[in-house]
């Protein structure tokens, strides 16, 4: 009994400092390969975040175009309606 | 008249056990959680749906042909189990734990004589035997998940992987319960029991399936529901410790907005993750290999088809076969045990206390870095339970301010906490496993 | 020149035999009727092609690695296996009915034997190991079809049901044909031939896959040839059936709207109709829970991406590999029998009957319910072949009246055929499995 | 042959009795449940299929869809040559 | 302190060798590939990370339970193994080597005894063991390419099948020259090996890995490797040599525009094409016969949702489980070799004999035909490499005349090469296999 | 070694020998195929051209046609402003 407490306890102290150690690690590496990368491409790149507004597939946008749409027509119809 | 009678000696109503009748029920309960209360739908429509197949009496569809030879017992069938398992008893009981303990080579040998015998693997076993004893659906989700990571708000903050680490507590403070509940004499898990339990801490139903299904796949039906039902009860366990441990002042506190991550840096963060994992611990190397390997397909740009099938065709075919192995564990006979009802205490303790530390954390750091950096509500999100957590960091910090948007903030702990507890499942798996 | 020599004494041309020739006909005939004439395509296209490669001579793709082994006959390969399978002949050809006849250890022990010797399964053979002789492609087509039943038609109506009922007639009463042939001598099958025959009056293709699969493998080629050809020809079966059973003024008969039905009906029944299955016939719980699975992932609206995929690569992915299987059943030495003519005109009489069976029930029960409830067309809906039997039963009330709509009446005992014949099938299971 | 045949007999009264018997069942079980859904959310619900119209992908409704909008372009175009 | 010190004697860092470094590196090298020069990405990224994943220092991921047990080698394990290889040796590599080259029966009884130990299949091992050893992914991905595969423009000049077969000359000459390397001593290639390496000019991955599975499997990591590679790179080796063989007024030569292929055709050639190799070459039936079905699907018109799906979802499926297993053969034990550079430069000489020959072919049948009749440069597409090898002939063709679209030209022969290779890929089994 | 290489010269000529003879065959067939499908099908069908023309999906006249329609709702816009 005594000894599965301790197998316990040791896996509490060297798996949560296993995860510390590996996740600061990770902090420290990916800081790094950020910094160089970012040395490598310096300016941010606006541009695809605009082609990504162009090209949104967002629900609300295509609602309101459907509805831009529609009313179009129905304008469309109405005006052929009066010739 | 005489098949009148067999049909009513092997009809359901006749043979049902108790234990089968209340596992139905679980299983009844399970798909009105999931369909009713959305709890992770996903995973508990089809855990549910197969806990019930899994307890039809009679009909075996998760028993191994061993098993459902054991279950019909007749006496010549037996007689020869018996000798294969190198049985001095016929008590076909009996036999099933000499089964159950026996080594790869017997079970071959047995399984066998039980085919020969006419008797075959259920249907529920077959898919638990492809899918997740051999570990494969686990990774293969753990794939999809990482193709539907994004890792863009881990990466303009680094530091909230800190967060991740620290909601592992988690886990390994459930595992010292467990080992503590034992040394009281209240309970009877072993260390490997314990560490399998422990994971449910992880709230990521992927990582905990992998590790029980390593360290104690007989826990596996108990430890799979508690993950996913823990995680769907994410909005009502985090919120009430998450305000006794703040203070109005901190959960007011607006995070500055995130830098823009480059598409570079996405596509290296996944290799440099995978090296770190070469590196150090490659005992999580397949967890985290597949989840990195899912993620670089989703960034390169390259393989959009590719990551698109492993998003959607891939991840939900094998969360359908998962889901019913998973399901298949619910019979009554392994699941119905006083272990069970600690699995379930110990697994919402494990969502608690990670909930805790990863807010305390996040407010050591806040001090840290002058008191207005980091809001500490998004600690809680470090958990993983993605992206509900996450949802609950927001809301959170919406109720103090209604101008305090945290979700994006708490989607970088949120990841990290991924990671963590693949770590820590590493660390698991190499100690106890 | 001894290269040339060898290179033509292994091709094709030299080596067919004139059953082989006459298979890949049969072949062609399938393809010929899948793609000109639609007949049931999405299967008839992989069998007919399947049928192909497994007639391919000294290609054996559809044998397993004992087979080939047998085929090349080299003398200590032979001798080997007579060895293992403990026979004093060295004939190919009575070595391997000494295979078919073993059980599974030496069915294991030989294929050790015939790889060591560089013999391999084709792919054919492993792919009906895998997908259909598991039990495990029937089973995932059912829970494709049960994700894409809409089963309101029969809840808004549920004694429809007894026209699913009425028309599996057509199977018992083929069983009974095939053992009536049995008697007079001029057929010989087996009580597990006989109900494997029987179920092509299921009409229904998964469901006759399955239990061929377990009661009579060796048939599988010809009865689901026969199950797929039939349902195509159910436009060109049923009308002379129908029209001679039914009076002008019953055919007209216009059916009262059906009322709406909510989603939680929807929801609830399949869970009802498992627990029912659970109950009473443990022998139907794989057809009907995989059916049951499906239809609820399509109705609780909770998991609409693992109903999708169901419905669609799953599915698709599982057909494409059913049909190659069952085609790699249509080898020379297995089809070319005089079991299989009788198996084609005893199928054309379980459609037969089960139509009639289908109408004459829907006429008694218009009868009982004063005469002008139910259109008796809408009966023979009831041997199910879904869609299409629907569709003839609407196309020819609309014969007898240009206003009278009865396809969504029809698509009722539809559906309920389909419940019909797997009950009917967990019976047969039962009773001779 | 003859006990083939009796067992053939057997297994269609039995298999055909069970079936019947199965069925009806599922007819007073599915009653039953309908009835209990029904008590307890009487009014049917014509708002869903009121949603399914107008959210409808009707082949038919996008042919009249598409050569509407076609018809629009075209007068759009034909104004503008106008101008 | 104990356990501190085993996890870092259990680290990557601590274990890792120098081939596995080199591995490593290569597999970053291929990503580098695959991401940035856009090589072939769907299939490269799945083999660089399935390389990497394959180096990573005891995590065993590309390894058998055997393998993974020898690599451990507890005295006992080693005992028992050495007694069921029946070894006098217990030196770990020893051992490893013997159980490479012991038959199936030895595999599967010295797997049990590994598995007995308590170690399993590394996950890699298992997706190469089902996906490949078997043969399945390289068949299901031709399925797949025939589905994708328009034999329109062949069908409208069947001519161009000849430059399909002109440039298998490259496979030939390239099992020659790896014959006369051996011949001279500076490598060491048996038959077999020399087969699978010449496939690699059949410019077409599948056929490649489907060869060298079956002829020489310990060579797949470096041949797929090469094929993929190489194909990417046609752009860079094809043109010097298309000048080089061809006038200036050559290249301007534009082809009369092609004829309308029906439907009908479309439907036929797939049938046709699959009879004539049931006559001729039952050895290349597997592959050209999942070919043949996955073109008929796409072309019968009945079957869309099927070839939709082998398309789609299967093939990538598919595709991700197959990169990931031919990258599990880049593990450092197996690839690091003086073979596989000779393997290497021997890929890159077959594609270069290869293009030539299809190029003089296509002069040769200009000048019989008249001179004005086809453009030699669609004969280099002969190679396959679909649709890059035609799209630089068609490149070629515009900068000699800016009119000159010989894109659906080279399609032809492009697919035409497909077939030729898959036809040499039957000869060299049936010959050497 | 000798034999080795017989092997592979005896490898190349079969094998390149098999190759050409079976496409030539292909090449027989498939025209013999093409003549026969030919002669019960004359005139090429120009309408599957037409249809798959007119639902042509081509990234380039949606281009187009999303161009066209914008500025048909662009108009709209304006007559509705106008108004
Ligand atoms: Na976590
Ligand atoms: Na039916
Ligand atoms: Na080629």
């Amino acid at each position: 009994m005594d000894e599965l407490l301790s197998e316990g306890l040791s896996l509490m102290v060297f798996g949560m400092g296993f995860v510390i150690v590996f996740l600061t690690l990770l902090v420290i590496a990916t800081s790094a390969m950020s910094r160089i990368v970012m040395r490598f491409e310096p300016a941010p790149v606006p541009k695809a975040a605009a082609k990504a507004k162009t090209m949104s597939s967002n629900p609300a946008d295509d609602a309101q175009l459907i509805a831009v749409m529609t009313a179009a027509i129905h304008k469309f119809r109405n005006d052929r309606k009066g010739q | 008249m005489e098949k009148l009678l067999s049909i009513w000696f092997a009809s359901g109503m006749y043979n049902i056990t108790f234990g089968q009748f209340f596992m139905i029920i679980v299983g009844l309960v399970l798909l009105y959680l999931a369909i009713n209360k959305k709890f992770e739908p996903l995973l508990l429509v089809p855990i549910g749906f197969g806990g019930i197949l899994a307890n039809i009496p009679e009909a075996g569809m998760a028993f191994s042909a061993v098993e459902n030879a054991l279950h019909f017992a007749r006496p010549e069938v037996v007689r020869d189990l018996a000798a294969t398992l190198g049985a001095t008893s016929f008590d076909p009981d009996q036999l099933k734990h000499i089964y159950y303990d026996s080594n790869a080579s017997t079970h071959a040998a047995a399984s066998l004589v039980a085919q020969d015998a006419g008797y075959s693997n259920g249907m529920l076993y077959n898919f638990y035997t492809i899918a997740v004893a051999s570990g494969a659906a686990p990774l293969l989700i753990f794939m999809g998940v990482g193709a539907m990571t994004d890792f863009g708000p881990l990466l303009a903050n680094p530091r909230t992987l800190f967060l991740g680490a620290a909601a592992q507590f988690g886990i390994f403070a459930t595992v010292l319960g467990a080992v503590g509940l034992t040394s009281l004499g209240w309970m009877n898990f072993s260390i490997k029991e314990a560490a399998a339990i422990g994971i449910i801490g992880g709230a990521d139903g992927p990582t905990a399936i992998y590790v029980s299904t390593m360290l104690a796949p007989h826990l596996l039906g108990a430890i799979a529901v508690s993950a996913y039902a823990y995680m769907a009860l994410v909005p009502m366990v985090q919120p009430p410790i998450m305000r006794a441990l703040t203070t109005q002042r901190e959960r007011k506190i607006v995070m500055s907005q995130l830098r823009h991550v480059s598409k570079r840096e996405k596509i290296f963060f996944p290799i440099v993750l995978m090296l770190l994992v070469a590196m150090l611990l490659p005992d999580a190397a397949p967890l985290l290999g597949m989840f990195c390997f899912g993620n670089l397909m989703r960034e390169c740009g390259v393989v959009d088809r590719l990551s698109d099938t492993a998003q959607n065709a891939l991840i939900n075919i094998v969360t359908i076969f998962l889901g019913l192995s998973v399901g298949s564990k619910l019979s009554a006979d392994k699941f119905l045990d006083l272990q069970t009802l600690g699995i379930l205490v110990l697994g919402i303790v494990a969502f608690a206390v990670g909930t805790a530390a990863g807010v305390l954390m996040a407010k050591l750091m806040n001090q840290m870095m002058g008191g207005n950096a980091i809001n500490p509500l998004i600690g809680s999100a470090g958990v993983s339970a993605v992206p509900m957590a996450a949802r609950v960091s927001n809301k959170l910090g919406l109720e103090a301010n209604s101008q305090n948007f945290l979700l994006m903030h708490a989607m970088g702990p949120n990841v990290a906490g991924v990671i963590g507890s693949a770590v820590a499942a590493g660390v698991m798996i190499k100690f106890v496993g």
